[in-house]
């Protein structure tokens, strides 16, 4: 038998599952080396995650530890290396406790779900020159679509959980991804804009000039919406230890909670790898053809670098404030961008619609100097809408303020 | 046309990350705004009073140690100052100024515990709370050198401190003078004018002076809201008379104004320090009292000090006897905890934890 | 504002990134006490101790329990006592040192370990044969005799009882002749064999705490 | 103008003039008023300019076996002085006295703390609930009788 | 009822009126508490009896998964009175307790295995404990911090104060001092891993022990 991915397929791009099930299509049916390459594919992406979302883990508890001037894990293992393994470890061989009156079926599948969107995720994207696991030709379209399946997860796992600080966790959670969703779509057509073409391999091929200078501000929208989305800090109001215990996993205990944390870490890692590539050139760079993966290593580590190092300096917002953030400051900011780039679009593109890398550059200084007017300006005009009123100033310490001054002020 | 919602009354408490202890609350919410609170007290309720007229006047001393834990410096104080009071004794002059010493570096301490935890409960991963411990780990080691123990010091007896400090006080303190305003101009850095803390915090909770003065709120709570009042202005013990600082007033009662109040009395702090340093002259340090101390009978005490919650005083009565016939503890925590609800209500579940955070109780005190 | 304070704060983690941690490794590095921390033990010289449960009765919460009987060896001065059990209740004790502030005698010190995790509760006394046997590393707690000579119970060799005293040893050896001292230069290390108790008085140091 | 404590029969004067029949007696320290009449007083003290004592430092409460003292300390920060007020109930059973809740909102928790451990009931205090302890805790622990 | 808090839905009266049917029960729940619990619990002690000291065997899935239990202690957060300074100290900068693995502090006992009893244990508080005890997911773990904890310390004999929180949950490890060095309570999360190295799991019964059983007995 000698099977043949059909051309209109929309695996049909990604080189090694077609391999795979070509090589196996030598000895086996169709549909099974169909499913074998299918199974190859998804059990690298596994792997894939979870180690990442293990070293990310390691990094994050070290970096933090270091951020905060102290070790962080270091007995375990070389460097404190073995600490996710004897997380998991003990996660696995925990007590699962599902707690009377929950919704067991929706409690059992939240976590299931959380994983697979930061599987899923990693599946579009390119790790050097023809490699994406799948390269689908919608890859910006299915990621904004499986970023916004974790949704539905965090409201099941707080619904289900019968538990009120619970649906807090969830309902503040879900408030935060569907808002920050909108600023994050409109910032990707920008993208999508420049590189004339939704798969992220073409993204990628599109970045003569990295989309980080090219659109700083749909990068500046994308990170913020995209650290909301993950629940990192300054946006984590859907778990906010302080505020709500735990958030929508109040009561996950056991392997459950590990799917939890390990979808949480790892879809950093994924998240990471879609900003690098959507705006940071992906694996592009020197020797790209040998070693473009490691490039994209490298650009995935300076952009969970930044989101570990905010997650150490920042408190927290409040929810309305999110809103408000997402809404007033985000959203418009996302549309100027857009509106920016269309237009240059427009007018820079030769007759096929092209552009060159001169047209790039040109846009990336017409596009840093909207930066630096909306950036100050926006700010200015969020500052009234989220702090509700205006207050004197705060007095310093007079010098000499003694108590007799200040008796006077009694009402 | 709003939507009707449905209330929920959620339990904060006693056990939340947030309460600093265990403090509950019970709060009846409309989405995540505040309608109604009822504070719950009582959970580290430990009898002090009751045990303190089982025991003689110094051993109490131990006792007011655990009330405040993070000044317990300042509760001794209080307490002997009380008890001097019954006895109509002063202490010696070095033993004042050892007793300011001690009180104010706790001072810093303490506000910086207040400062980190205000900053946790406003969501950030520790970092500001490790760096106000870094100091706070340096001051503990200064008592430890004074009185042998971190946090539990009974460094201080009725009639000065138990002994004078040790030689290798002074080269550490004089380090850690040195190196505290750099360690403090960081911590404001990180964090003082962030944006998210003045966003999450101004405005927010305002007490205004007329109801901060009529529920009796005192310390950087009452300072806050306007009123320039400190009773080591007001009433000066020790050796406040001897020392110069200014008293930090804000104007607007926030969230944000008690947590810059606080800020600013660290540096006052360390200049009470550095003046007494500077003015501490070789002496005794306590006076000659038996072990076992027997005031007048009838005699009472109202021993006040400014801690660094507020008005901590110690009202004793004496029946003649070796220890106190009554020995009420008059806690700024608790008392400051009278504003609950208005500070509260019409807030959010966000909110709550950060007030609560301004205020800065601490249950050893609030329950005693 | 525009986010410049909050550039300012990422740039203070970062330097505290580049920084030597201020962690200090527990079980292989140590921090060192000051001489006068008080530990979690007691360091308790037999030999200084004429069982006058000073300390006993200073303690508030009356948790040293001691038993004497009469030496019988100085039935004029109101004779002198033998220590039969001198506890220490580990788990109800919080180190305040009333009871070495007590002490006339310069017998009870604080000690300098603190190591004292324990699987079980039954466990947590110090017994008088604890207290005998247990090396003596005392603190300076509150014996200022100690701190002059700059002792450092964490570094330094343990102490003998005729070091530690207030008084020159010579003075305390004449105090505590009556009642025969167990050991010392010139006196017969048997002796305290030789010794028998007679009737047992016991002293329980509980004051009014306990009640 | 430096901080000072007026002396009880200071605040006795003044006391006597404003409502009748208030003071039971004063010494160098403390002016006992009557108890029916705190709440009164206490409005007083707080509304008198000359007094003025708009801060309610502490309210304690003392056992004597055979009559309780309650304790109103006060502090004045317009006229930069202090004073103390005391009230003395006789007897141990069902003890009561008016609320100064309504003039000093301080008292709240205080009351509500006096009668938990001393078991001092306070009429026209909103929420006399046990604040301390427990409901169904027998008996007000600070009693001298209390063991 | 105004109008606003009709629209609310909100009931009549203040909150505080309309609670004590709560307090009442809580109360009672409490004085039963406090009128039951007069002994100690026996302590889960591992007892390995001498004859069998010698060839202490755990197979490797039982050392490995002790390994994984012992390195990834997460406490939950938990403080009561003092010792919680002290705790919290262990865990900032100076101590580190992230060294262990620790510093993952759980705010829900779903999610935590040790539990630090920092601090003094009253009998208002008895019940809360004894529930976030009944929370947290087996294997569980107590360490009592302090002597408040272990015995009431300075507190105890007082009306309010649980003379031992071993009267109302089991405890492994105590670690006198008021309050205990942060070090010292390093010490005594050692002495704690020491422990569940010597758990043997894949019996029934997940907290046999090789050659001995878990001595029940009072102290």
């Amino acid at each position: 038998m000698n099977c043949v991915l059909a051309e209109d397929n929309i695996l049909h791009g990604t080189p090694l599952l077609r391999w795979v099930y070509e090589l196996a299509g030598l000895f086996l049916p169709c549909w099974l080396s169909y499913f074998i390459a299918g199974f190859v594919i998804m059990f690298i992406l596994v792997n894939a995650v979870l180690l990442g979302a293990a070293v990310f883990v390691w990094t994050e508890r070290r970096l933090v530890g270091r951020l905060q001037n102290r070790v962080g894990p270091n007995r375990w293992g070389p460097f404190g290396m073995f600490q996710p393994i004897a997380d998991l470890l003990k996660l696995i061989v925990k007590e699962d406790l599902i707690p009377q009156g929950a919704d067991k079926i929706a409690f059992v599948a939240a976590p299931i779900i959380m994983v697979a969107t930061a599987i899923l995720m990693l599946a579009v994207v390119p790790f050097a020159k023809n490699t994406a696991l799948a390269d689908l030709n919608v890859g910006v379209l299915y990621v904004l679509a499986v970023t916004s399946l974790t949704s539905v997860a965090i409201l099941m796992a707080g619904w289900s959980s019968n538990n009120r600080y619970a649906l807090f966790g969830a309902a503040r959670g879900v408030a935060v991804l569907i808002s920050y969703e909108v600023p994050v779509v409109l910032c990707l057509l920008g993208v999508v804009i420049v590189a004339g073409s939704m798969s992220l391999a073409d993204v990628v091929t599109a970045q003569a000039v990295p989309f980080i200078l090219v659109q700083p501000l749909a990068m500046f929208v994308f990170v913020a919406g995209t650290s909301a989305e993950l629940n990192r800090t300054p946006f984590d109001v859907a778990e906010a230890e302080s505020e709500l215990i735990a958030g929508y996993h109040i009561e996950y205990s056991g392997i459950k909670f590990g799917l939890i944390q390990a979808a949480e870490f790892g879809g950093v890692v994924t998240a990471s790898a879609v900003i690098a590539t959507l705006f940071l050139s992906g694996w592009a760079g020197p020797a790209s053809n040998y070693i473009g993966w490691l490039w994209l290593l490298i650009k995935i580590g300076v952009v969970a670098f930044l989101f570990i190092w905010i997650r150490a300096t920042f408190p927290r917002l409040r929810i309305d404030q999110i809103m408000a953030f997402a809404w007033k400051f985000l959203m418009p900011l996302s549309f100027i961008n857009l509106m920016a780039v269309s237009l240059e679009v427009y007018f820079l593109r030769d007759s096929s619609g092209a552009l060159t890398t001169t047209d790039l550059w040109i846009m990336t200084v017409i596009n840093l100097v909207v930066f630096a007017v909306c950036i100050p300006l926006f700010g200015s005009l969020i500052r009234d809408k989220v702090r509700p009123a205006q207050l004197q100033p705060t007095a310093r310490a007079t010098p000499g303020a003694t108590v007799q001054q200040a008796g006077g002020e009694v009402t | 046309m709003p939507i009707r919602t449905e209330p929920m009354t959620v339990n904060v408490g006693p056990q939340h990350p947030s309460t600093h202890g265990v403090f509950r609350l019970r709060i009846t919410f409309d989405g995540e705004e505040i309608l109604e609170v009822e504070p719950v007290f009582g959970y580290l309720h430990r009898g002090t009073e009751k045990l303190a007229e089982e025991r003689n006047y110094v051993q109490v001393v131990t006792l007011t140690d655990r009330l405040d834990y993070v000044s317990s410096m300042i509760n001794n104080q209080a307490y002997c100052l009380a008890v001097e009071q019954l006895l109509e004794v002063e202490p010696p002059d070095r033993g004042k100024y050892l007793r300011t010493i001690a009180a104010e570096l706790q001072r810093i301490a303490a506000h910086l515990m207040g400062i980190g935890f205000f900053l946790q409960d406003l969501g950030t991963l520790g970092t500001p709370l490790m760096y106000c411990f870094r100091t706070r780990e340096k001051i503990l080691d200064l008592f430890e050198m004074l009185c042998g123990a971190r946090i539990t010091v009974s460094y201080l007896r009725p009639g000065g401190v138990f002994a004078d400090a040790p030689e290798d006080f002074w080269p550490a303190l004089d380090r850690f003078l040195t190196d505290l305003p750099g360690e403090l101009s960081e911590l404001e850095q990180l964090i003082l004018e962030n944006e998210i803390v003045m966003v999450r915090t101004r405005g927010v909770s305002t007490l205004p002076l007329d109801m901060a003065i009529n529920s009796s709120v005192s310390g950087p709570v009452l300072r806050a809201s306007g009123l320039a009042w400190d009773w080591r202005k007001a009433e000066p013990y020790d050796a406040y008379d001897r020392v110069e600082f200014d008293v930090p007033v804000a104007q607007n009662g926030d969230n944000y104004d008690r947590f810059w109040v606080r800020m600013q009395e660290l540096h006052q702090s360390a200049r009470i320090v550095r003046q007494c340093v500077e003015q501490i002259e070789p002496g005794p340090v306590r006076l000659d009292l038996p072990l076992v101390l027997r005031p007048e009978p009838g005699r009472e005490a109202y021993g006040r000090v400014e801690a660094s919650k507020g008005e901590l005083a110690f009202y004793l009565f004496s029946d003649g006897g070796i220890s106190p016939y009554r020995c009420k503890i008059r806690s700024p925590s608790l008392i400051n905890l009278t504003v609950t609800e208005h500070l509260l209500v019409g807030w959010k579940l966000a909110d709550m934890i950060v007030t609560l955070g301004s205020v800065d109780i601490n249950m050893g005190e609030v329950d005693r | 504002m525009y986010g410049l304070a909050m550039v300012k704060g990422l740039m203070v983690t970062l330097k505290n990134l580049t920084r030597k941690p201020f962690t200090v490794q527990y079980p292989e590095e140590r921090l060192t006490q000051h001489p006068r921390f008080r530990g979690e033990e007691f360091v308790w010289y037999e030999e200084r101790c004429t069982g006058c449960a000073s300390c006993a009765k200073y303690c508030p919460l009356g948790i040293i329990k001691i038993v004497t009987s009469p030496s019988e060896t100085a039935i004029d001065q109101g004779d002198k006592y033998r220590l039969e059990v001198f506890d220490i209740e580990l788990q109800r004790c919080m180190f305040c040192g009333l009871c070495v502030e007590a002490c006339p005698y310069d017998a009870l010190f604080m000690g300098s370990g603190f190591e004292q995790g324990k699987y079980s509760r039954k466990g947590m006394f110090i017994s008088i044969d604890q207290l005998r046997q247990s090396e003596k590393h005392p603190s300076t707690f509150f014996r200022p005799q100690l701190e002059s000579t700059g002792y450092n119970p964490h570094k330094n060799r343990p102490l003998d009882w005729k070091e530690v005293g207030r008084e020159s040893w010579n003075w305390h050896r004449q105090e505590k002749m009556g009642m025969r001292l167990a050991s010392g230069p010139d006196l017969d290390n048997g002796s305290a064999e030789e010794l028998e108790p007679a009737g047992t008085s016991s002293s329980d140091g509980s004051n009014g705490a306990s009640s | 103008m430096p901080f000072q404590a007026l002396t009880g029969e200071a605040l006795a004067d003044r006391l006597a003039e404003a409502v009748p029949d208030s003071v039971e007696r004063a010494d160098g320290d403390c002016v006992w008023v009557e108890p029916s009449q705190i709440a009164i007083t206490a409005q007083f003290l707080r509304d008198d300019p000359g007094l003025d004592f708009q801060f309610l430092n502490a309210i304690s409460a003392v056992d004597f076996i055979d009559s309780f003292d309650v304790v109103y300390h006060l502090t004045s920060f317009r006229q930069q002085h202090k004073g103390v007020v005391k009230a003395r109930l006789h007897g141990r059973e069902s003890l009561s006295l008016p609320s100064v809740y309504e003039v000093w909102r301080g008292a709240d928790l205080q009351e509500r703390e006096v009668w938990d451990l001393m078991g001092i009931r306070f009429e026209g205090h909103p929420n006399m609930k046990r604040i301390m302890l427990w409901e169904g805790f027998d008996g007000h622990p600070l009693r001298k009788d209390y063991l | 009822m105004t109008g606003e808090q009709e629209f609310r839905g909100i009931e009549s009266g203040p909150l505080f009126d309309r609670t004590w049917h709560i307090d009442r029960v809580e109360g009672a729940a409490v004085q039963g508490l406090k009128d039951t619990s007069v002994e100690p619990l026996s302590e889960p002690l591992i007892e390995v009896p001498d004859d069998l000291k010698g060839n202490l065997v755990v197979t490797s899935v039982d050392a490995l998964v002790n390994w994984g239990r012992k390195s990834a202690l997460w406490p939950v957060t938990f403080g009561l009175a003092c010792c919680a300074f002290e705790m919290i100290a262990t865990a900032m900068g100076r101590f580190d307790i992230a060294r262990f693995g620790m510093e993952a502090f759980r705010a829900s006992p779903r999610q935590a295995d040790l539990m630090i009893i920092a601090g003094t244990v009253t009998w208002k508080m008895a019940p809360a404990i004894q529930r976030i005890h009944e929370q947290m997911a087996e294997p569980k773990w107590v360490i009592s911090m302090g002597v408040c904890a272990t015995s009431g310390g300075p507190y105890f004999g007082s009306y309010s104060v649980v003379p031992g929180v071993d009267h109302i949950i089991p405890v492994d490890v105590y670690v006198p001092g008021c309050p205990p060095r942060p070090d010292a309570l390093l010490f005594g999360v050692m002495e704690l891993h020491e422990k569940i190295k010597k758990y043997h799991n894949l019996r029934p019964g997940s907290r046999n022990v090789p050659g001995g059983t878990l001595a029940a007995e009072n102290p």
